[in-house]
Order: structure tokens, then C-alpha cells, then sequence
């Protein structure tokens, strides 16, 4: 499939636009290209999901803290997280390590496969958000590399 | 029975799931991808797990991911619902080496069914009606004209290697068929280097008219009779409706029968739906689906029969809970599926649900995970919501569902609504009298800028 | 058929007689007060009409409003609901001679039921069983002592002129009668200056179960068997289901035909219920109501009969599509009443939704007039939504309702939803084993800290 | 592929335009070519009633105007309206009178009974909301009288 063609300029023209003239929306098509901006002022008290409809108390709680960080490493699978290499042996990292990119964080067991996490960058562990043995999900912060 | 069944799937089908899971006592887990975190079935269900990305090659369609969060929830069985993995008889297969139970038929029934020729001989074998034509190759104008005289204008010529509607010739009689036989295989030679053709009953106007039926490990099988999904856009259902008007008790009863003796000396076990093409009083096979379908709710409603409870309850090795005798067919029933498209252009028109309001009252049905405030996400399916209503006749259930469109509201993004509502309004609609091009070319002739 | 219907209620019923209409393709009037004017009827029917000020008395009670309304719009009919006007002869009458048909019985018949003593002497009269006693005044103890062995103990001894549980004496064995009547006597001559008392036998845990019945102009009378509405606060019903869990199907159709018969010889028409105690296997007549009544989509659910259109086809002289023969009990169905009060203090709690989020799927039918946004007045009755839920049998239906009460969500308001799940999950509810002081009982002794 | 063509002198017009009318949106197209530019004002949300559950077209339209001006009578029943005391007789009213407290304004007429409607006090009358033979309902502003 060819690239998509966007034309960035013209989006921050009309963005100026937009503000010069104080509207909240420009739609704009030229056969069957089309470009579409807008800028919300308050967020709607509705937006978010109905508070009544209380989530389900999820398996595996993904931890509130850190979660958004962006130095958090975060699974890159379901499965069951270990800290160490086998029972017993001495955890991967501890708090405060400093960690090399490429070092092994974790282990995810997922189909009777050991998965070694590594880290991203270099850097220090400024937490450990997981216990060992713990099931973590897709996309659960997992440590905080800094 | 199970304890816990895990939902591979998403939207309202996830919730119908969640729906029969929870009606009969059995805990729930929602797998599901990062897009569909603030998903219905995801904050309804016992537990959830987020199984992957966006895109559902590395989520829906993540065998490992799925086989793993069964196991760290201790889910005893896998619901696939229909789409992504329903078909798949390698994941089947994979669910039950983990010592999973899949709600669904054997990995082997989904493999023969899954391949057109393999599913068609095995029909066609235990009596249930085929398109017929040359018994394999054609090789010359005589053997052509001897099977178009025993099956009758018009026919198809087919390449047998081909495909993409090339090597194929319709010929309406008999003093065209030479000439067609010689193209169509001149046709097949250049593309695809081989001119091996055959001859087909070429169906001009027919109907698409499904049976379904439910099969348990003991060796009762039954069918619920007919859904007619003729009315299509492109390969796609739109609105489907049981009984078919084009179908009477009698005949309803003989094919049922013949189909439900068919699956039976098959084999199959579970929820299952024999598709045909219908015209002129024959049914024609054109496939079977091994799952529980999108438009399975309209068959509950004239039946009063709870599918997916009977496909659950099957799955863990139960009895079918009624045989073909308790089976009463009640009044009418109309399902139309609700898509997030602009109704006429089809474009879609994912965003957020300002208001959601579903219409109520007798004989009103809403299967939906739609809920005001949720996002509808651009990487899935874009049918959000079914409106299916009952009546006691084809006209009170055509009037019902007129009031309940007009209930309906859904705002903030487009929706099949304002389409539903004029379709229903069309004289060859409320005559029953539609096939499966009608509305393609309903759609064709649309003056979209005069709605 | 008409043309045109008025719509002379407000709330859930309101819209469910605009459904029906609509169904029938017949035109809609809202009439509504100053505080309604947003209501959900208001903005589905065809015209509206602000008829006075927010007090019922002068809007929702306004006959000459109403009839106003009726002709300045043009309608035909008028449809009462429940409450409100529907029990009311002289407003059947004005309406009659307006020229305006009432959706309803006759103002004779609504004037001979509405009237305690003149109804169960009409009933009696045509075999429907009434709670036995004296036959007018007890003159002493000989008499007292006669009657009471023929009817049984316990009995109770009654002031003629009684009223609010004075000049009551319930006597359980015969060795007390003789002092219980001489106290009956003498504290009604205190109280009322009139010593006359009678005697009647005392039901001590009678249930609530009452027959629904459909009449036309033509001397057809069905009826469609019964519903259990035993679960009362107040004398206000909470839940009601059908079948009752105390009848059998025995009892069920010759107690039915019974009344059937009895209702063709006083010669009703349109749309009625027969209400008894039901003690030990009898049936004690309480009242009739000649109107649609509040529980009437429980017995929808189970025969497939829509009732308010029954009602109206019958109104407009027209048979009724169904004989005795043809009517069939399927399954179990259940309503809760929604009200918008704390779900155990019942303090009332109006005010702005700001989620509604009905439940869906198979066998869930949700009738409310509710949507996000709406402000429900504190004018009038709480009852906000009835969550009506059909089953196979009466455990389907019971997880069913559990399942669909999860779902529900009314948030702006407090709302009884808790109290209903609560209730679902008792182990005397789940037998079926109550009666009409039992929710009563239950609600006293909740510990309301604990909850 | 070709840069695709926006008139940005055109936004600025529309949006002015837009000031001028007290529009919220303007959408034009042009063949296959199409602006749409568009101004929230106060987030109406759901506060209000479902916008897409359409008011039927009420039988008696209310006025939009001086509904809600404190100086309005308002009819105080459901019924016909009438102008006169019978058809052809002088109205009872016209613009700029000046009317007293207690003087019939209109007569409504409901269930065959007419009912006269008293100016509710003294002053002038500066707008006329109603016609002759028009149905009426309860609280339908009739008339402004200052």
C-alpha cells in the first residue's frame, strides 16, 4: 500500500486559522482528500464511561502509581512474572541497581516458555512494581528504569 | 458444567457470551486488547486480562497470549464467538492440549467444513442438496451439453484452477454453450495455465437462506428452522429475518429434517448453520458455519431458545435440554445490525457515544456493548449494536421494529439507522420480495442527494 | 381502528400505550403537565398538549382539559393508563358523550367493581369464590358459634360499621369466640354508636394472586391465567411474578374458567383483573380492577399476548385474536418495580439522571420513560422503570433477573435496584415460599447498619 | 500527488459570516470540494434532553419569543382561543391599547364553555402572540402587556 499523503503544513495553517478566527472546527475536502481539525474547549461531563458502570475488580490490578510513567518498562505479554532465574536463585535486579540496556529484568513464563524482559536503556531501578509468581497482563508497568 | 469460561472475543457478541455464562452460574474472564480496555463485556466480567496491542493479529488473534491468560486465570473453558479464532482449527486444537475445553466443535469438523470442496463432497454424501453440474471436468462441447440438457439454462462455466470471477462464462441456452466452453477455457489456459473447466447451475435471483442447528455428544441433533439473510452489501448481511418469507412449514420441516440427519451422521457437535442458496423451490449448499452467528438471536426469538446456553451446555458434554418434537416455531422475528457507518456512503464514523438510548418495551431486543461515554475504537469490526424484534405476525413485527428505530438513539458518531429505517418502508421489502442482489442494486439507485 | 389516541396518563404507561399505538399505526396525543413537558411520551407522540400546572388535580385529573385536548387535536379515543383517571365512571361517561370512545369498560361496570360491597356481591352471584362468613349481622354467641363451625376457625369478628382495625376480633379457637364477640360488639358501639358485628373467616398468610382477564363486544372472554403479586410494601406491590410458584396448572385453568365464565355472564368488557387472597388452596375475592394494571407485561411475557392492544382492538369493537384454546403459558417471568427511592429507608429521592443504562439481550425487557438527562418530578408516583424478565423456567428466570439487575444502571437518583437484588437472593423468595406480610416482615428486621 | 487546494480566505469569511448570523456551523461544498467550519458556544452535553430524540411537532407550537418574558399573560386552561366575543364583533384587543386591570383580553373556550381571560393588570399592550380560532395550551404565552 503507498504512503499516506498528509499535508502537515496545511494543518498548521489551518490550525493558525483556527485560531485567528476563533472556531472550534475546520473540515475541509478536495475531491477525495480531506482534512478535519478541532479543538476542544471543556471536557463533557459524559465523556468518560458512565461511573455507575463499576469495572469488573480486574484479575491482575494493574497499580495506579507509576503506570503512566514514562520511564516505566511495561510486559510485553500476558503471562506469569519471575524475578529470579529459578527458584531460589538470586532476583535479577534489586532497588537501586544500575542496569545495562539489554540486561534481563524478569523472566514472563507464557505457554511454558521462559521469556526474558530486558531492559530498554541503561539506567537505574527506581522501582519494582511486580512480586514473584505474580500473572501480569499486556502492557503492565513492570519497573521504573530512570 | 464449566467454572469459568474466557471470552475470545470482543463487542456484543463478548457480552452475549458474559450474558449466558452468568445466567447459568459460570464466572467470566474478558481477554481483551489495550483499545478495548473501557469495553462493556471488560468492566462486566468476573476478571479481565489485556492480552495485547490494538490490532488484532497481536491481540484477538494471539493464540499464546489467549492459551496464557486461561491459564493464569484458570479458566475451564474458551468461548470463541464468531470471527477471529471461531474458525480455527489449529486454536481448537491448541485449547484442548492445554486441557481447555472449546465451546465449539472439534478441530477436525472445523477443517473439513472450513475447505468449499471438502465441506461440499461431505454434504452432498449424507443427501444435503448441492448446485449441480459435470461431476469434475468437461472436456468437450458433448459432455457440456449433455450435463447443461439434465440440469437445465442458464449455466456456468468454471475454471477449475480459477477465481476473481475470471474463466467463468454464463450461458443462458443452449446454442451459446459451445462457443462459451471454448472461451472459458481459452480464458483459463492464459491465466492460469490451466483450461480444465466445469459446468454449474447458474443461480440468477436467489435468496440466501441458512438453517441453523444444535448437535450434542449424544447423538441428538435438531434444527430450528430458517434465517433469510438475503438482503447484503457486499457479502455482508445487513438485516436477516426468520422465518423466510419465501419458505413454508412443509418445506421448512423436510429440509430441517434432511439437514439435521445429515449432521448427524457427520458427526458434528454444536452450534452449527447450513448456508444455501434458494431459488425456485431448491435448495443449493454453499457452506457451513461451525460457531454461533451474528444474526443467531433472531432464530431465539421464534424459538425461544437460548443459543449459546445450548452451545455451552453441549460443550461440556450435556444434552441437548429439547428435541426436535419441543421445537414451536412463534410468530416473526427481524434482527438488523447496526453499524458505526455513515448509513448511505458506508464510510465509517468510529468516535465517541454521546447518547446511547435503546428503545424498549414488548418484543424488543438489544444486543449491544455500546453505552454512553464509550469510544468506539477504529480497529475492529464497525457493527455496534442489533435491534432484533418479535411479533405474531411478519406485519406486527415489521410495524415493531418501525417504532423501535425511531426510539433508537445514538449520537455522536453515524450510524445503519437511517438506512434501516427507509429499507423497511420499501414495498419489495414489506412484500418479502428481495434476493440477493436486491440490495446492491437498491443501493446502486439511491439518490443520496435527495434523502 | 382509530385514528387517533389521547394518552391521558404520564410515565412508563404512557409510553407503553404510545408504543402500542404506534404498532397499530394509529396517531398519538400526549397530554401532560407543566413539569412533563420533557418527558420521553411527550417527545415520541405525533402532538402534545400542556393540559394544566404540575399538581395532578389540575392536570393528569383535569376531565375538562382532557376533553379539551381531545378536540381541539382530534382525537378519537382516549386511553386512561392506570391511576389517575382510569377507574373514574363519570370521566368513561364524559368521554362517551363527547363523542370519543374510552379505551376501557363501561362507567356501569367501573362504577359496580369500584365499589367493595356492590362488586363482591356481583362476583358471588356468578360463582367466584368470596371469603365465607355470616350472612349479615351476628345477633349472639348461638349464631356466632354456627357460623364459625361451619366455616372454621380462625375467624374473624367484624363491626358493621367498622373501619381502621376497630371493632376487630381475631378469634382462633372456639373457646374464645364467645368473649371476642362481646367485645367486638361493645367497642363498636363505643366507637361507632352501632353494636352490630359479623363474622368472616381470617386468613393468617394468604398470598396475593390475581387472574387477568380480556373481554370483547362479542361475548368472547379469555382468560390469561395468573400472577403472584404477594410481595407488598404498604399495600404497594414491589415484584410480581407469573405463574404464581403456589398454583398448578390444574387449579390455574379451572380457577380461570370460573372467572372467565363469570365475567361473560356480568357481561364486562375490555381489559380486567379478578385480585384474591389465596389461602390453603381457595381463592378469597378481594376487588376487580377494570383497567390495564401495572404488572400486566409478567403475563405478556408468558403467553406472547400484547394486552394493551388486545385493549384497544377491543375498544374500537373489534374480536379478540385469540380464543382460550389458543392461549399457552410458556416459561416463568418476573417484574421488579424500580422506584426512584433509597432502596431501604424508601425516602423518596427525584431529580436528574445523569447515566441511564437499561439492561439488554435475550428474554430482558425494560418498559421506563427514563434518559440521561432527564429530571424526574417530585409531583408524582416514584415508580421510575419496570425491569420485566422472562425464563424457561422460574430458576432461568431468576438468573436472568440477576444478571440483568447487574446491568441496570440509573445513577443521578437513588433508585430500589439494591433492594431487588437483595430480595432475589433469599432463600425463602428463591422457594417461592412468601406471602403478602412477608417483605413486610423481611424489611422490619434488615439490619439497616449492615447492609 | 498534487497539493490539495484550500481557499484560507474563504475559512476567514465563513467565520465571519458565522459572527454575523450567530451561527454555530457552516458547511459548503463545491463539487467534490468541501468546508465545514463550526463555534461551540456553552457544551450543551446531556444535561439537556437527548438532542437526537426529536420534540414530535408539538400541535400547538409555543412561541419561541417572549415566552419567558416576565410581562406575558399566559392562557390559564387548554381550549380555542377567540379574538372577539363572536365572529365578526370587534376583538377585544388590539396592539398599543392600553388596557386595565380585569378588562377581557380573549375568551378561551373549552368543553362549549367560554371563559373570559382578565388582563391580570393595568398597562399597555405590546405584543399580541395568538389568532383568532387558535388552539391553545395550559401556560401558552397570549399576550405581553407592559
Amino acid at each position: 500500500m503507498s504512503k499516506m499523503h498528509v499535508d502537515q503544513d496545511l494543518i498548521r495553517d489551518l490550525a493558525a486559522l483556527l485560531n485567528e478566527t476563533d472556531l472550534t472546527e475546520i473540515e475541509v475536502a478536495d475531491g477525495d482528500r480531506k482534512i478535519k481539525i478541532s479543538r476542544k474547549g471543556t471536557p463533557v461531563a459524559l465523556a468518560a464511561a458512565p461511573a455507575a458502570i463499576v469495572p469488573a475488580p480486574a484479575a491482575i490490578a494493574v497499580p495506579a502509581a507509576d503506570a503512566s510513567h514514562k520511564n516505566t518498562v511495561k510486559s510485553p505479554m500476558v503471562g506469569t512474572l519471575y524475578l529470579s532465574s529459578e527458584p531460589g536463585a538470586d532476583a535479577f535486579i534489586k532497588l537501586g541497581d544500575t542496569v545495562t540496556e539489554g540486561q534481563t529484568l524478569f523472566i514472563v513464563e507464557a505457554m511454558k516458555v521462559m521469556n526474558q524482559i530486558p531492559a530498554p536503556k541503561s539506567g537505574k531501578i527506581t522501582a519494582i512494581l511486580v512480586n514473584d509468581g505474580q500473572p501480569v497482563e499486556f502492557d503492565e508497568p513492570l519497573v521504573v528504569l530512570e | 458444567m464449566f467454572e469459568k469460561v474466557l471470552i475470545a472475543n470482543r463487542g456484543e457478541i463478548a457480552l452475549r457470551i458474559h450474558r449466558a455464562c452468568r445466567e447459568m452460574g459460570i464466572k467470566t474472564v474478558a481477554v481483551h486488547s489495550v483499545a478495548d480496555a473501557n469495553a462493556m463485556h471488560v468492566k462486566l466480567a468476573d476478571e479481565s486480562v489485556c492480552i495485547g496491542p490494538n490490532a488484532s493479529a497481536d491481540s484477538y488473534l494471539n493464540i499464546p497470549a489467549i492459551i496464557t491468560a486461561a491459564q493464569i486465570t484458570g479458566a475451564d473453558a474458551i468461548h470463541p464467538g464468531y470471527g477471529f479464532l471461531s474458525e480455527n482449527a489449529r486454536f481448537a486444537e491448541i485449547v484442548e492440549e492445554h486441557g481447555i475445553a472449546f465451546i465449539g466443535p472439534t478441530a477436525e469438523h472445523i477443517r473439513v467444513m472450513g475447505d468449499k470442496i471438502s465441506a461440499k463432497a461431505t454434504v452432498e454424501k449424507y443427501g444435503i442438496p448441492v448446485v449441480p453440474g459435470s461431476k469434475g471436468e468437461i472436456r468437450n462441447y458433448k459432455d457440456a451439453k449433455k450435463v447443461a440438457d439434465e440440469i437445465g439454462f442458464p449455466v456456468i462455466v468454471k475454471a477449475a484452477s480459477g477465481g476473481g470471477g475470471r474463466g467463468m462464462q454464463i450461458v443462458r441456452s443452449a446454442d451459446r454453450l459451445e462457443e462459451a466452453v471454448n472461451t472459458a477455457s481459452r480464458e483459463a489456459e492464459v491465466s492460469f495455465g490451466d483450461g480444465t473447466v466445469y459446468l454449474e447451475k447458474f443461480l440468477t435471483l436467489p435468496r440466501h437462506i441458512e438453517f441453523q442447528i444444535l448437535a450434542d455428544k449424544h447423538g441428538n441433533v435438531v434444527h430450528l428452522g430458517e434465517r433469510d439473510c438475503s438482503l447484503q452489501r457486499r457479502h455482508q448481511k445487513v438485516l436477516e429475518e426468520a422465518p423466510s418469507p419465501a419458505l413454508n412449514s412443509e418445506m421448512r420441516m423436510k429440509t430441517g429434517k434432511v439437514i439435521a440427519d445429515a449432521i448427524k451422521a457427520i458427526g458434528f457437535v454444536g452450534a452449527g448453520t447450513i448456508e444455501f442458496l434458494y431459488e425456485e423451490g431448491e435448495f443449493y449448499f454453499i457452506e457451513m458455519n461451525t460457531r454461533i452467528q451474528v444474526e443467531h438471536p433472531i432464530t431465539e426469538m421464534i424459538t425461544g431458545i437460548d443459543l449459546v446456553r445450548e452451545q455451552i451446555r453441549v460443550a461440556a458434554g450435556q444434552p441437548l435440554t429439547m428435541s426436535q418434537e419441543d421445537i414451536k416455531f412463534h410468530g416473526h422475528a427481524i434482527e438488523c445490525r447496526i453499524n458505526a457507518e455513515d448509513p448511505f456512503t458506508f464510510m465509517p464514523s468510529p468516535g465517541k457515544i454521546k447518547t446511547y438510548h435503546p428503545p424498549g418495551g414488548l418484543d424488543v431486543r438489544v444486543d449491544s456493548a455500546l453505552y454512553a461515554g464509550y469510544s468506539i475504537p477504529p480497529y475492529y469490526d464497525s457493527m455496534i449494536a442489533k435491534l432484533i424484534v418479535h411479533g405474531k405476525s411478519r406485519n406486527d413485527c415489521l410495524m415493531r421494529l418501525r417504532r423501535a428505530l425511531e426510539e433508537f438513539v445514538i449520537d455522536g458518531v453515524k450510524t445503519t439507522i437511517p438506512l434501516h429505517e427507509k429499507l423497511i418502508r420499501e414495498p419489495d421489502f414489506i412484500d418479502g420480495n428481495y434476493d440477493i442482489h436486491w440490495l446492491e442494486h437498491y443501493l446502486d439507485n439511491l439518490d443520496l442527494d435527495n434523502l
